[in-house]
């Protein structure tokens, strides 16, 4: 079954390539998403049926819903694509590709050179996951209830509209200008 | 019935996805690209910990890919938020336009 | 308790001051000057009870002692004692401190509850320091006497006192900072040779250091308090501290703060290193001289009176150090009374300085000239302690400078040779000051008035006690011998010890 | 009578107190009361000391007073102890007699001033700081006194101080003592730690075991000491302030600058003499010196306009003489020239202060003239004066002391035939000097219009002074006749006998030569400026004459050396170091500093891709030293 595991990573790969590479923003979250099943895939050949079942139900499921919302919300469709053909040229691209390759090659010299053998991955049930957990990281886990709550209302503040969002020292200056204004005006 | 594969391979190629995310992030203008990739890299992370977690038979790793995912869905939430409001002021989804941070 | 109540006078005079500011622009004043005036008189008190002529007569060196454990899981305690040495600068400090208020009378108009706040709390710092007996509690007592000190300078200051400052501040906090690593570098050395942590200066001067830690130790002590001396390279902010300084905050500053820095090394540096200090003497006099000639000649091209002034403070400083060193006791006793008389002549002419400055409204000497026409009291006052600073026998500078150079004579003959140039410059640099102040012909044709009584009765009091330190000396020698015997003592013992080492091995 | 003893300092400083702090409040007649009955006191106190010191020697010859202890550290101690003995006697009686008749001279000199209660409250400071010096019982206290007349000297130089230039010559005055004090001041560390002490007379009886003698320390010491004696004295090389000190008054001129104060230096080599006479390389540099000094001095008082400087001139001249005798070993004769000297010197500036105050402020002699006449008691008093300094064979006291010295500057231990030479060839240019400004001033035509004369409270002390330079003499004749020696003995307690070298020509050729010298000065002064004018005039167009005339008028150039070896380089380093260059030290750091924020503050430049390209620039750096190591 080795083979599934290497054509669900060359999956991951492409489809990541094509994410970065895409001029459309809906066709780069489908391609994400792809990858994102790809992920699960992975996941779920690594032992991981309890990561793989999440990162489909809540990445490839709940997270792209909302960027399609956000994307549909503002209407990015053909003018942004045709912005993001202009933005992405060669000179821009390569330099960082550069530096990402050398990271990688990097890498890639650490970790061919620890030297492990081959395994067969051992299966970690979702009872194991979960006894960990709310047992050990039973503290995690309200950490990250905390996290998640202070997501959802902050995003409901941001997301709030206002016509002008300024900081109060950014609110002063402006006040202060106008009033130059007003005086030079006067 | 699991495959036996060698753990720098899955690593290298949790590192492959990690280096794309990367290049994301830096070659885009547009902020939802830029937020799309950093997804990528946390799927990367999330990859790493995961055949780590099965390499060694524990639990963790999913623990840690839990709170990845969490972290993600708080963050993206908020950067949505962001973008809805940036794109509200500045018609605009440029990052280079947002430079106003400096020092 | 006695002591504890030198302290808590100032601090709760201070606090007192801050409020009354509240509601009235005088009253403050007043309750400075009571505070240091009860202050005064306590520290008179303390002498007379101790000094031979009047009854308990303590056997050691130490006349009293106050302990109470503050922190002790750390072994820190709120220690204070007084020795002779400590005693003559704590007089010190209460006199200047009455003359401080004194001549900020009319001066300072502004925030008055604030300035007399800070003025205290200035004092009382010092004082800490003068008697603190536990290393915490004396950098306790560092930091407490700097802060108010920047305030003084930043907000009653003249033009430039931001800057001023500043500078006063980061030189000064840079090498307090050097000083508590040492202080924290010795507590644990001691710690983990004895077992016992403590903050105890009497058990931390028998520490057994190797020498080359000890040299580190010693350096980070030495330049705390060579930075707040100043000794040469260090000096550069104390023109512009002085320059800027209100004229309180300069007689403080000449008067106490450069104190401290010779206070510390003979409480703290000397006792604790013998062993280095004694390799460090040559280069440390070299620095000494060489701050004596560069004071002096940096003060004949100023013509900013306070930085003149400020400059000579580096050159008389520069005989402190080259005085410690010389490590006997000649010269260690005329260390003691250049203290006491450069406190007292270089404030006056700081006093002078700022009283001319509120009638010409400058400080350049240049537009001065000819005042001894319109102000012959204070030109014969003036000439008094120009005189008084390039060291005339008769005044106390000269017993001290007197002494130092002959102590370091038995020392070093050359080191003294040079240093003794330094009563050429101090007679060039001086005769400059009343020269350019009080000679010549008149620049300015507006009146001014001579002293008022209040002024007159400041500087009377200085010029009493210069002429009277320059006579009658024995008594100041007598109160710090003790101190400074035991000192001497000490690294003859310690010199001894080193001597026999040899022997003992084989 | 020895406990009278401190009254003698005492009257003056009580006289400067009073006047000091209550001057501005009294009369002026007050103040003269006090500013000149004080000296007056203290005069008579010495009188009565005197006498009874001289009828009823003491003992040990001294008499010592204790008034307290100075201060005391470890084995040093100091106390105020002052002493008499026959040395000191002599100055004292110098000082307070001298100083009374220049007082009471100056209540009419300086009448019309405005700071007159300055004055003598400068003046009472002074001769007690003197009397301080001279009455001293150890070296420190000595060194109060010395430093003490150096203050006073400088407030009288610059007693006008409206003028910057005698503002300048005070501090001249002080700058160049204090450079000569500075070494004293080493010396005095040296005697302390080679001998323990600081007491004279404990320092006297012990010399000979202290010190090898001709060791280097002793040396080292003796001209350390001497240097001090140089500053104050106004010897070769630090002689440049004295002229300039002319700036004062004249009665300071007469008494600081001619009587007393510049003759410390004598007295402090005559005190020391037990180390001075150990080192015979300190004696002849002494000797050196005083020759050198001078034959300098005197050819430059042959050239000066202004009487002052002709007169203050010839006073370097004079101690000139007396540190050559000093050098020879010829202790007795030095202090008996300093006496006459001080009677004469003071003399002659009383007097041409009253010729200046009468000529409305002219210094120039050759605007005078003619005043013989017209002036007759100055005339007369300033001729006693005048002969005496040009030592006019018999009749006048300078012939005494000053052949005396000519004759042991052969014979006595340390002289020999160059010093000779030059001690004659400078009785010559004295006397060559002294007649031309007589001849200059009360001969001829007058050409400035006189004032008021002066009147008795002036003139007073002229005669009185005149009868002593006259008289003074007898009291010490030479050996080959009269042999009279009431003053040498007088001193010999104190000072030791002159050695003298053995087969040496007879006295009476010495004598002989040394008038035929002072009457050939005089025959010079004479001719040139009384019989042929002219020749004046034909001397000035030689080149070489005029180049002469112009480095003597300038005091050999030294003024010139000093101002650009020493002052001008001490004030370019000062002036262009104004701003300290150690400061830069520090400004450089904080400015390094500063730049570096700037340069890192680019860095932030609000590009969320530039950060992220730093981090993963980090990224590789780490894994890129992981991979190295």
């Amino acid at each position: 079954m080795e083979i599934a595991f290497y054509i669900a990573g060359t999956v991951a790969v492409v489809a990541t390539l094509m994410v970065i590479t895409r001029h459309n923003p809906v066709h780069a979250l489908l391609y994400l998403n792809v990858s994102l099943l790809a992920h699960a895939m992975l996941f779920y050949l690594l032992g991981a049926s309890f990561a793989a079942l999440l990162e489909i139900i809540i990445y490839a499921g709940a997270i792209m819903v909302l960027f399609i919302f956000v994307v549909m919300l503002l209407n990015l469709g053909k003018e942004t694509a045709e912005q993001e053909r202009k933005w992405l040229k060669v000179k821009v691209w390569v330099g960082p590709t550069l530096l990402a390759a050398v990271l990688f090659a990097e890498f890639l010299v650490l970790v061919l050179s620890s030297g492990q053998g081959t395994y067969s991955p051992a299966v970690v049930s979702p009872r194991q996951v979960a006894v960990s957990l709310f047992r050990e990281y039973l503290i995690g886990v309200e950490l990250a209830a905390m996290l998640l709550m202070a997501a959802v209302v902050g995003a409901a503040h941001i997301g709030r509209h206002k016509r002008l969002v300024l900081h109060r020292f950014l609110k002063e200056e402006v006040e202060k200008e106008e009033e130059k204004h007003e005086a030079v005006m006067l | 019935m699991k495959p036996s594969v060698s753990i720098e391979v899955v690593v290298l190629l949790a590192g492959l996805l990690f280096a794309l995310g990367i290049v994301g992030v830096i070659i885009r203008k547009n902020i939802i690209f830029m937020l799309l990739s950093v997804e990528i890299m946390l799927n990367a992370s999330g990859l790493a910990f995961v055949a780590a977690g099965s390499r060694w038979g524990q639990p963790d790793g999913q623990v840690m890919f839990v709170f990845i995912l969490a972290m993600a869905a708080a963050e993206v939430s908020i950067g949505l938020a962001l973008i809805l409001q940036i794109y509200h002021q500045h018609k605009s989804l440029d990052i280079d336009n947002l430079k106003e941070m400096n020092g | 308790m006695m002591l504890v109540l030198l302290i808590t006078v100032l601090m709760v005079g201070a606090v007192a001051a801050v409020v009354a500011g509240e509601w009235s622009r005088h009253v403050p004043r007043w309750i400075a000057l009571v505070a240091c005036v009860i202050g005064l008189m306590c520290v008179i008190a303390i002498w007379a009870n101790t000094s031979p002529a009047g009854g308990s007569v303590p056997s050691g060196q130490w006349l009293l002692d106050y302990r109470k454990s503050w922190i002790p899981s750390f072994g820190i305690s709120f220690h204070l004692a007084v020795d002779g040495l400590s005693l003559l600068l704590l007089a010190l400090t209460f006199f200047l401190g009455v003359l401080a208020v004194l001549c900020s009378w009319d001066e300072i108009r502004e925030r008055t509850g604030f300035y007399y706040f800070n003025l205290l709390w200035i004092l009382a710092g010092v004082a800490g320091v003068f008697m603190a007996m536990d290393l915490f509690l004396f950098y306790f007592f560092w930091e407490v006497m700097l802060i108010p000190m920047y305030f003084l300078i930043g907000i009653w200051g003249s033009e430039n006192r931001v800057y001023a400052a500043y500078k006063f501040f980061i030189f000064t906090q840079a090498s307090g900072l050097l000083m508590f690593l040492a202080i924290l570098g010795l507590y644990f050395i001691h710690g983990q040779d004895t077992g016992i942590y403590t903050f105890n200066y009497f058990e931390l001067t028998g520490t057994v250091i190797p020498f080359k830690s000890a040299f580190w130790l010693m350096s980070g002590f030495m330049i705390a308090f060579a930075v707040k001396l100043p000794v040469f390279p260090f000096h550069t902010w104390l023109p512009d501290a002085h320059g800027e300084a209100p004229t309180a905050g300069s007689l403080i500053l000449a008067g106490l703060l450069l104190k401290t820095g010779a206070y510390g090394m003979l409480r703290f540096v000397v006792p604790m290193f013998p062993e280095a200090v004694r390799e460090a003497a040559v280069p440390a006099m070299v620095l000494g001289v060489v701050g004596i000639i560069y004071g002096a000649v940096m003060a004949y091209s100023q013509t900013d009176l306070k930085r003149l002034v400020a400059f000579t403070s580096v050159s008389h400083m520069g005989f402190v150090i080259t005085g410690i060193f010389a490590l006997n006791e000649l010269a260690l006793q005329g260390v003691v009374m250049q203290l006491v008389t450069h406190a007292l002549s270089t404030g006056a002419l700081f006093l002078m300085a700022g009283m001319i400055k509120e009638r010409l409204h400058t400080r350049d000497i240049g537009e001065m000239g000819g005042l001894w026409g319109p102000m012959p009291q204070m030109g014969s006052i003036g000439l008094v302690f120009a005189m008084a600073s390039l060291g005339l026998p008769g005044l106390g500078n000269f017993i001290a400078e007197f002494l130092i150079l002959l102590g370091v004579f038995q020392a070093h003959p050359w080191i003294t040779v040079a240093a003794a140039s330094g009563l050429i410059f101090s007679a060039v640099y001086s005769l400059r000051i009343v020269g350019k102040i009080f000679l010549g012909p008149r620049k300015t044709m507006e009146t001014v008035p001579d002293f008022s009584f209040r002024e007159m009765l400041i500087m009377a009091a200085l010029t009493v006690s210069i002429v009277w330190l320059g006579l009658f000396p024995q008594p100041v020698i007598d109160t710090a011998r003790p101190a400074i015997t035991e000192l001497v003592r000490f690294m003859d013992v310690q010199s001894a010890a080193l001597q026999h080492q040899p022997y003992v091995k084989q | 009578m020895d406990k009278f003893l401190w009254l003698i300092p005492a009257l003056p400083l009580g006289g400067f107190l009073i006047l000091a702090f209550a001057g501005k409040y009294i009369s002026r007649k007050a103040v003269a009361i006090v500013g000149a009955g004080s000296i007056c006191l203290s005069a008579l106190v010495m009188f009565a000391v005197g006498g009874a010191f001289l009828s009823g020697m003491p003992e040990n010859a001294v008499y010592t007073q204790t008034l307290w202890t100075w201060f005391e550290v470890g084995d040093f101690n100091a106390k105020i102890t002052l002493s008499l003995d026959a040395l000191s006697l002599v100055f004292v009686f110098a000082i307070t007699f001298i100083g009374a008749l220049i007082h009471i001279y100056s209540t009419a000199f300086m009448e019309a001033d405005r700071d007159y209660a300055r004055f003598f409250a400068s003046m009472n400071l002074f001769v007690f700081s003197m009397l301080v010096l001279v009455l001293a019982d150890n070296l420190l206290l000595m060194y109060l006194g010395w430093e003490g007349v150096g203050l006073c000297s400088y407030l009288l130089i610059g007693f006008w101080y409206e003028q910057p230039a005698n503002g300048a010559a005070a501090r001249k005055a002080f700058t160049v003592t204090r450079i000569g004090d500075a070494a004293m001041a080493i010396g005095l560390f040296m005697v302390f730690q080679q001998a323990g002490t600081l007491v004279v007379s404990e320092i006297g009886a012990n010399a000979s075991a202290i010190w090898q003698p001709n060791s280097t320390s002793v040396t080292i010491t003796a001209l350390l000491l001497l240097a001090g004696g140089l500053g104050k004295s106004a010897q070769l090389p630090l002689q440049t302030w004295l002229p300039d000190a002319m700036a004062g008054p004249s009665p300071v001129s007469a008494l600081i600058h001619a009587a007393t104060m510049v003759t410390a230096g004598v007295y402090l080599v005559a005190r020391m003499h037990t180390i001075f006479a150990l080192s015979e390389t300190a004696r002849l540099v002494v000797a050196v010196i005083g020759a050198a000094t001078l034959l300098l001095a005197g050819l430059t008082a042959l050239t000066q306009y202004d009487i002052k400087r002709v007169l203050a001139y010839s006073t370097i001249s004079q101690i000139g003489y007396m540190f050559l005798a000093l050098g020879v070993g010829a202790w007795t004769a030095a202090v008996f020239h300093f006496m006459i000297h001080a009677f004469f010197k003071a003399l002659l500036f009383l007097a041409a202060g009253a010729i200046i105050e009468s000529l409305h402020h002219e210094h120039n002699m050759f605007k005078m003239g003619g005043l013989k006449d017209k002036m007759p008691v100055v005339f007369w008093t300033f001729l006693a004066g005048a002969i005496s300094l040009a030592a006019v064979p018999l009749v006048s006291a300078g012939f005494y002391s000053k052949d005396q010295i000519l004759w042991y500057s052969w014979s006595a231990g340390g002289g020999n035939a160059v010093l000779w030479a030059v001690a004659l060839a400078g009785a010559l240019i004295t006397a060559a000097y002294t007649t031309r400004m007589m001849i200059l001033t009360f001969w001829g035509e007058s050409h400035t219009p006189i004032g008021h004369l002066p009147g008795r409270r002036m003139t007073m002390p002229l005669v009185v002074l005149a009868l002593f330079s006259v008289f003074a003499g007898f009291i010490e004749l030479p050996h080959n006749f009269g042999h009279f020696t009431l003053f040498s003995d007088l001193l010999h307690p104190v000072l030791p006998e002159t050695f003298m070298k053995e087969n040496i020509p007879s006295e009476w050729l010495f004598q002989l030569l040394a008038a035929l010298a002072t009457l050939g000065g005089i025959f010079l002064g004479y001719y040139y400026y009384y019989q042929k004018p002219s020749r004046i005039e034909n001397l000035r167009r030689n080149g070489l004459v005029v180049q002469l005339h112009r480095f003597w008028f300038s005091g050999w150039a030294f003024d010139a050396l000093y101002d650009r070896m020493l002052v001008k380089p001490f004030i370019y380093i000062s002036s262009i170091n104004k701003k300290d260059i150690t400061d830069k030290l520090y400004t450089g750091i904080a400015a390094i500093t500063g730049d570096m924020y700037k340069l890192l503050s680019r860095t932030q430049s609000g590009s969320l891709r530039w950060y992220i390209m730093g981090l993963v620039a980090g990224a590789i750096l780490i894994l890129g030293i992981q991979i190295m190591l």
